[in-house]
């Protein structure tokens, strides 16, 4: 029996001292017409050699293109010691650290996992993690509601710019509570527009949501955006790309008094893509904020002997304690994830992250030339961009990309299919510090070919 | 010693980083960063071996018997990782074309077809990434569903008191109240409270059943009768769906919507607390309202294609839950778990996981221990109550929890459910073997023994640890989250 | 500075205690005229990541065939715990276990192995393991000459039905202290010859080789070639394929006496067949030759508080003690596949190794009659066989197998390729429980067709 | 407990293995095993805990600084490890054809080229599978060049003292007879003993330079003349190349062959025992008779393809040494290793683990403690004698050994080479952190002052281990090296 261990004599023994005649025995408090027939949906065991053999092939089908998409989730280099560790058993298979003296490895490491988000935002305090960027969002959205003494608003203000899957997923979580969210619009720069903006001057909303960089890679103008919003009482809740605060303004030093929550997608530090997750969102905010904080937040303190240990602290905010007053109902956090992103942070330390981020813009900015060099191609990038850009095709993304996908070459995404952009030509790209030179030229010649030969594709 | 407290200035794994490289002048001024952030300056060596030897401060299922009620800490097949961990699913972007994604969509789509069976439900979608947000997506759910219906009266779930915090938690994300309903003493719900709470103002009721009390709840058909007639919906917690895996089903027993956790039921580790995965189930009623994405198939002469089920699909879902699709890779992992098992494996999973639990509740019994139901049939999981040895002799669970460590077995969950008084939840799982059950009993009786003749020895524990009973007071009252360089 | 954690600070401290001005003070006891050049011949660096895409793209180079090679090297589904658990950091990166009580895991873990082997052999004691097969059977002939007291002999003789590369091995290693293999020739039944056999009554040889199964994968009538060779005063040494050992009669009870030594390939048990190594050789003995075991024992003692533990035992027999005087010069050995290997025996137990040799045996049994129902094709299996067997071709092995190669099937080796054999139209192929029902039809077609376009291929 | 005495019979791994299938009559009765082996019964679970557990008893690089003199203990990168696994590599059969290996095949070619490079050698044979069988391969073609020439009388190989075992061990091993020099007390070698052992009998030297003295031999040109002259060859025992890599060519010393050890100088890991690398290299005049097979490559139009040497491109051969190609793996992990530092970080290696060892030794000398060779320079390591303290105090290096563990140090190679008495050979590798070195120093000072207080603890120790000392003289005397199942 696949991992039960239970031999023949083990039953019968186990069976007798329980004083039952059988295993059945032990449901006969269960109605006994409720009890399940067999389960025809589900296909026969699998021995472990059949099941990788199903797994090679698949895992086959989807391997060997050159991805250069984004929008949200990000290629990079992953040094190997970084799952090695991660996936140490005593990692892996340990839970949530309630018995914190059995559990102090988990702890230290949460807890210098949040020591180096709070360096990297330049915030105070973080917690140990949230789902995804995405629903971290909401959370954010959530303690800025609660946490905004000077406004009674339900409402924030987001700016168009922000990814349009953060939005929606902002929005499928907050409404429930009536909040709102409202959106200003872009420029022709694909930033917040400043006009847009002084139209909500004056209005009172619990906070501005600012991405940087924004859903179409180009940089906001985040201390200006902060200081309005502070002056009209909101809270800014910062929306980063981890990799990008090695390179640019960290959230805590935006504007005169830095952003209040910064939030975003982890996956950068050190997770693959793997089809959207486990990634993981990470959540700083000031001191002033710490009891609205949802999840689990790990301090420092001493044992019985004086010594120094790691505890949960703070656990008043949480559902196991508080119930139905929590700041949340999240349990389970992206707790894995967490430590191979603290792995790889440690072994890049700030220069190495610089680096990264470095390679990253400077390789955009030459694939960005060689698009703009191909007849019929503009790449919209009047403002500065970090590593991803808008191109506006001489025809329609969608089919462009896939043309580009026949020739294993994931060239982006059309933004009219993400977001509700009205232009069916425009498609977002992205580069990492990934892509060689080779690989550039290989994305210009694909997307040459796929504008020299249109036509439909079936698939 | 910290990893910032080892190092050196400018030290980092150079290895792992792209050489320096051109100019990011075109980016202004304002916007680039000024002050340098504190992190570690170590080799690469240095970082391996700091995290290498933290690990090792910690228990895990693969180091220790680690009980925790409610958690279902069982093995995590290794070759489920493995499979979830094949260069071509590590390298598939969320939102690579359909063309590029077959072998992905392929598996999902299977999953959502296996947890359907398993459930007895009409409908899954695997985007939520952990029990509390499928709660979310659940109780979500039920009020798109009464609101759709224009019945905008329900402000009201009920919970039963000893529902897990985040069923209450939860309940007030959605924007709704909470009313607790007693817990008899024979582990079951007070119908008669329920009776009483259920009403024109109710929404559903979220239950886990077998309950948080290591009980199956027998009425279980009179509360869906109760509250169906109230016109609310019922939620089911299938947080203990390991209990009755293959032997009862959700939906056969009168739920309209549940969601179950992956990371405990499927196997998929538990990750020092997380990523997991929390799938939902619905009924006919609450189809329209998954959340998205799903993941369908069509069948075609050449074969079956999946494909992508959207907000355009499902125009009156609640939405999405995540940026992407939830956490595919757990997802994978316990795809790969139902197929090692199968039909007939998933079976046992109920099957012996409560014949482990009853076991080792009879023998706690022989040995002394007071269960906190003993009338009952332990289901997965069962209740100790340490009441008398806290009153007597001054040992409280807490003691016996730590004391366990020394004896090398993690404790089990304690002082939950919060109805019972110093108690141990303890659910073996059906991975462990009888040694293991038996050398558990035998450590609590020692401690017994240790409490009744040296109880200070007890409440000093734990000793064999890395560091011994910490200050949770101080923690919270000189809040320190994060180093500061000096 | 890869893997050098050293700053400038760091150097200037260390050249300050030192008392030297630079690190090339260090080498002035080098006589100047003897200092290397830059390295001319070596790249330059490479990051990890940049290594990566290189060793990515050289291993999808060799990658995708469906493999029918056996001849020494198998492939079993190895179950995902197994190197998950070797490369452990802590079994990894440890080296020999000098210091016993800081490498009791290593050291249980050999006992444990030793144990295992002892079993599965039915020998009393096992080494901890010599560096593969081949070299093993050098030990193992070492041994032999040493240990049989009863013949002086510096001559050893081996059936002809032992594998070609084992026999050339031996003889590189040998030959140098003046021993020479003889060899008795097979039978068409491609097993020893009883008639050449007999021709050897009464000679003085140390020892005798009996492969099983032998290279043609046929099974060697072991008992009775045991008992000739015990009374000729012959020892006996076995070389086993230890997947089968689950199935068919171990060494330890050939004829009336058992084997003397039982050598072999580990490489079954769990490790991958990665271009040949690492893989690991294990030999056992009687308690009787103990004594002239080469390499490392590990042995069961108690410590200063009686408490049971484990450390490196009888030491004078190896060379760090006996210098000129040990029993062979091995040091370094192949710790971690044996760790593999101990894990994989210890998942599959005797029933699962006995199911896999059963399954095996039963899938090359399909493919043989598969093959024998091919027109032209004859399956020279007389004798039974275990997971191995030799196919009659009507033309040449190597041009049908090249072809099959193409159409990515790796259809088994020719047997003139690997051993003297005169007939070039023989080859060997190999099934194990890896293969499916579809895999086998798909090698039927593979060759049908290649056998259909006769002609040559270039490569 | 062992693994053996865990489980219950009938219990394995139900996933591992294949359902169990058809008969296998044809076999005769009297081949088939009639006893079970008594193997382990226990889940794949079970296995998984065990061995986990028993993994935590280990130091290791990656949780300890590992100081081992003459084994290079140093970081395994695990990019080598990570990309020597890739599934295109782990399923390639080492009898695969040549159109389904030039992937595996440049790798070994390229590694071939920059070890020649490394070594100033002309040719490379990477089929050795350790040190010792590198030196069997060196010594077998030394012999096979004097047969050659028809030169029969040459019986011996000049060892001196402070070789490694493996040297006159692999001399006998290739039917020399082994004639040991004496080494000065400045840690070179007795020239005028060696001017009295070369001869027309001589075959040739193994030498070790740095020896394992851990000095550089000052007067190997003089050495190379003598040899040379007697119509020896000099062998070099390459387990010392980390100290001078980069630095100095063997073939530049007047080397004629020399093996590697990959295992520590390019940094594979050591798996506690193995498995190892020990490629050899030689000059012009071995060429011929370099073991088998050797990957050549031929430039054509379309590229470079790679295809074996055998023995029938190189008649002269000593032949074969193992049934494939050596340790594959560890030859691509070395290959990795290579080309992450490239030619600039290959010169690091040798000065920054001779500036280490340097360090190291400057303040163990401060603090007190003898050097073997104080008025030498370190090479890579360097020897400390605990003369003093044995006699003086009782405490021996042995006792300082075993208290370094409870210091959280494996301790460094002891009572070797055989010359020094009481010595500790500290090789502390270039992957440490001066944070290390100065913490074991720190270590050893503070096991001197519990040496000249508490002599006693010293001796007891250690007491942080799993086990105290162990009973070495039991576990020769009554001999258990199998379980016996009772
Ligand atoms: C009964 C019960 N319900 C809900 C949850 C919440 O699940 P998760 O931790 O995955 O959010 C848990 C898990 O801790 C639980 O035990
Ligand atoms: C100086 C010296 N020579 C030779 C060897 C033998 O190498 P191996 O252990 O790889 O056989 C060693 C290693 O232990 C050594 O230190």
């Amino acid at each position: 029996m696949p991992f039960i261990p239970h031999t023949d004599q083990d039953i019968q023994k186990m069976l007798d001292v329980i004083g039952v005649s059988s295993i059945d025995d032990l449901f006969d408090e269960i109605p006994k017409h409720l009890r399940a027939k067999s389960l025809d949906g589900v296909p026969e065991g699998r021995s472990e050699m059949e099941m990788m053999q199903l797994m090679s092939a698949r895992a086959q089908q989807d391997a060997g293109a050159l991805c250069f998409i984004g929008a949200g989730a990000y290629e990079h280099h992953i040094p190997a010691a970084v799952w090695d560790i991660a996936t140490r058993g005593e990692f892996m298979t340990a839970y949530t650290p309630y018995q914190a003296e059995a559990s102090q490895g988990t702890l230290q490491l949460i807890y210098e996992y949040q020591s180096m988000m709070c360096q990297l935002t330049a915030m105070d305090v973080s917690n140990a993690s949230l789902y995804d960027g995405a629903s971290g969002l909401a959370e954010a959205v959530l303690m800025a509601i609660r946490g905004n003494r000077k406004s009674k608003s339900r409402k924030i203000l987001t700016a168009a710019s922000l990814h349009p899957l953060y939005e929606k997923t902002v929005k499928s979580i907050v409404t429930n509570q009536d909040i709102q969210l409202e959106t200003v619009v872009c420029g022709d720069d694909l930033r917040v527009s400043q006009d847009a903006l002084a139209a909500y001057e004056g209005q009172d909303y619990a906070a501005l949501v600012i991405p940087q960089p924004n859903f179409y890679g180009a940089l906001e103008d985040v201390n200006a955006l902060t200081d309005w919003a502070h002056a009209q009482g909101m809270l800014v809740i910062a929306v980063v790309n981890p990799t990008a605060l090695a390179l640019i303004s960290p959230p805590g030093e935006w504007g005169a008094q830095g952003a209040d929550i910064a939030v975003g997608e982890g996956q950068p530090l050190g997770l693959p893509l793997a089809s959207g997750g486990p990634y993981f969102g990470f959540i700083c905010c000031t001191s002033k904020l710490v009891r609205q904080m949802p999840g689990r937040i790990i301090g420092r303190t001493l044992d019985m002997d004086g010594r120094e240990g790691f505890t949960l602290t703070l656990q008043a905010r949480e559902q196991h304690i508080r119930r139905s007053k929590a700041t949340s109902n999240i349990c389970t956090n992206q707790g894995l994830a967490v430590t191979a992103a603290t792995v790889y942070m440690t072994l890049l330390g700030f220069e190495g992250l610089g680096r990264v981020a470095r390679a990253c813009h400077v390789n955009a900015k030459k694939l960005a030339e060689l698009l703009a060099s191909i007849e019929g191609v503009r790449v919209l990038s009047d403002a500065a961009f970090f590593h991803e850009f808008v191109v506006e095709l001489p025809e329609k993304a969608d089919l462009v990309l896939k043309r580009m996908a026949q020739a294993s070459v994931l060239g982006g995404i059309a933004l009219s299919e993400l977001s509700g952009q009205a232009n069916p030509n425009l498609m977002l790209v992205c580069v990492t510090e990934t892509k060689t030179d080779d690989d550039l030229a290989k994305y210009r010649d694909a997307l040459e070919t796929s504008l020299a030969s249109k036509g439909d594709v079936s698939c | 010693m910290l990893i910032f407290e080892k190092g050196q200035p400018g030290r980092f794994a150079t290895s792992q980083a792209p050489k320096a490289s051109g100019k990011c002048d075109d980016i202004p001024a304002e916007l680039m960063r000024k002050t340098p952030a504190a992190m570690p300056e170590v080799s690469e060596l240095q970082t391996v071996r700091h995290f290498t030897n933290l690990s090792r401060k910690n228990f895990s299922i693969d180091t220790q018997f680690y009980p925790l009620g409610s958690c279902t800490m069982k093995y995590n097949p290794r070759g489920a990782h493995k499979a979830a961990s094949l260069p071509g699913f590590l390298a598939r972007h969320p939102l690579a074309p359909e063309s590029h994604s077959q072998g992905y969509l392929a598996c999902v789509y299977e999953l959502q077809e296996i947890l359907k069976d398993v459930t007895g439900m009409a409908g899954v979608s695997l985007c939520p990434m952990a029990g509390a947000q499928g709660e979310f997506a659940g109780v979500a759910m039920i009020r798109a569903y009464h609101e759709a219906r224009q019945d905008h009266a329900r402000s009201e779930i009920i919970v039963p008191e000893a529902a897990h915090g985040t069923n209450p938690a939860t309940a007030v994300m959605c924007g709704y109240k909470v009313v607790e309903i007693p817990v008899r003493t024979d582990g079951d719900v007070d119908l008669e409270a329920l009776q009483q709470a259920a009403g024109p103002q109710t929404a559903g009721i979220m239950m886990t059943n077998p309950s948080t009390c290591g009980v199956f709840e027998r009425q279980i058909e009179d509360i869906s009768r109760i509250v169906h007639e109230a016109g609310g919906l019922l939620y089911y917690d299938g947080a203990n769906l390991n209990a009755i895996l293959g032997k009862v089903r959700p939906g056969d027993m009168g739920f309209d919507v549940l969601h179950m956790n992956l990371h405990k039921t499927f196997a998929t580790p538990h990750g020092g607390g997380g990523p997991g995965s929390g799938p939902v189930a619905v009924g006919e009623r609450l189809l329209p309202y998954l959340p998205t994405p799903i993941v369908g198939r069509s069948d075609a002469e050449n074969g079956s294609r999946y494909h992508w089920l959207d907000q355009d699909d499902l125009p009156d879902s609640i939405g999405r839950l995540s940026a992407f699709m939830g956490n595919a890779g757990i997802i994978l992992r316990a795809y790969v778990y139902a197929i090692l098992l199968g039909r007939e494996g998933l079976h046992r999973v109920g099957e012996f996981s409560t014949l482990n639990a009853n076991y080792m509740a009879t023998l706690m019994q022989q040995a002394g221990f007071q269960l906190a139901y003993p009338e009952r049939r332990a289901t997965h999981e069962f209740i100790v109550t340490l009441n008398k040895q806290a009153k007597e002799l001054g040992v409280t669970a807490m003691d016996f929890a730590k004391r366990l460590l020394d004896f090398g077995y993690h404790a089990p969950t304690t002082y939950f459910p919060l109805l019972v008084p110093e108690c141990f939840l303890i659910e073996p799982t059906e991975t462990e073997s009888i040694d293991e059950l038996e050398g558990f009993v035998e450590a609590m009786i020692a401690i017994q023994k240790e409490a009744e003749s040296s109880a200070e020895l007890v409440k000093g524990a734990p000793y064999s640890q890395p560091v011994k009973r910490l200050d949770d007071v101080k923690a919270a009252r000189e809040l320190d989250v994060a180093y500061q360089r000096s």
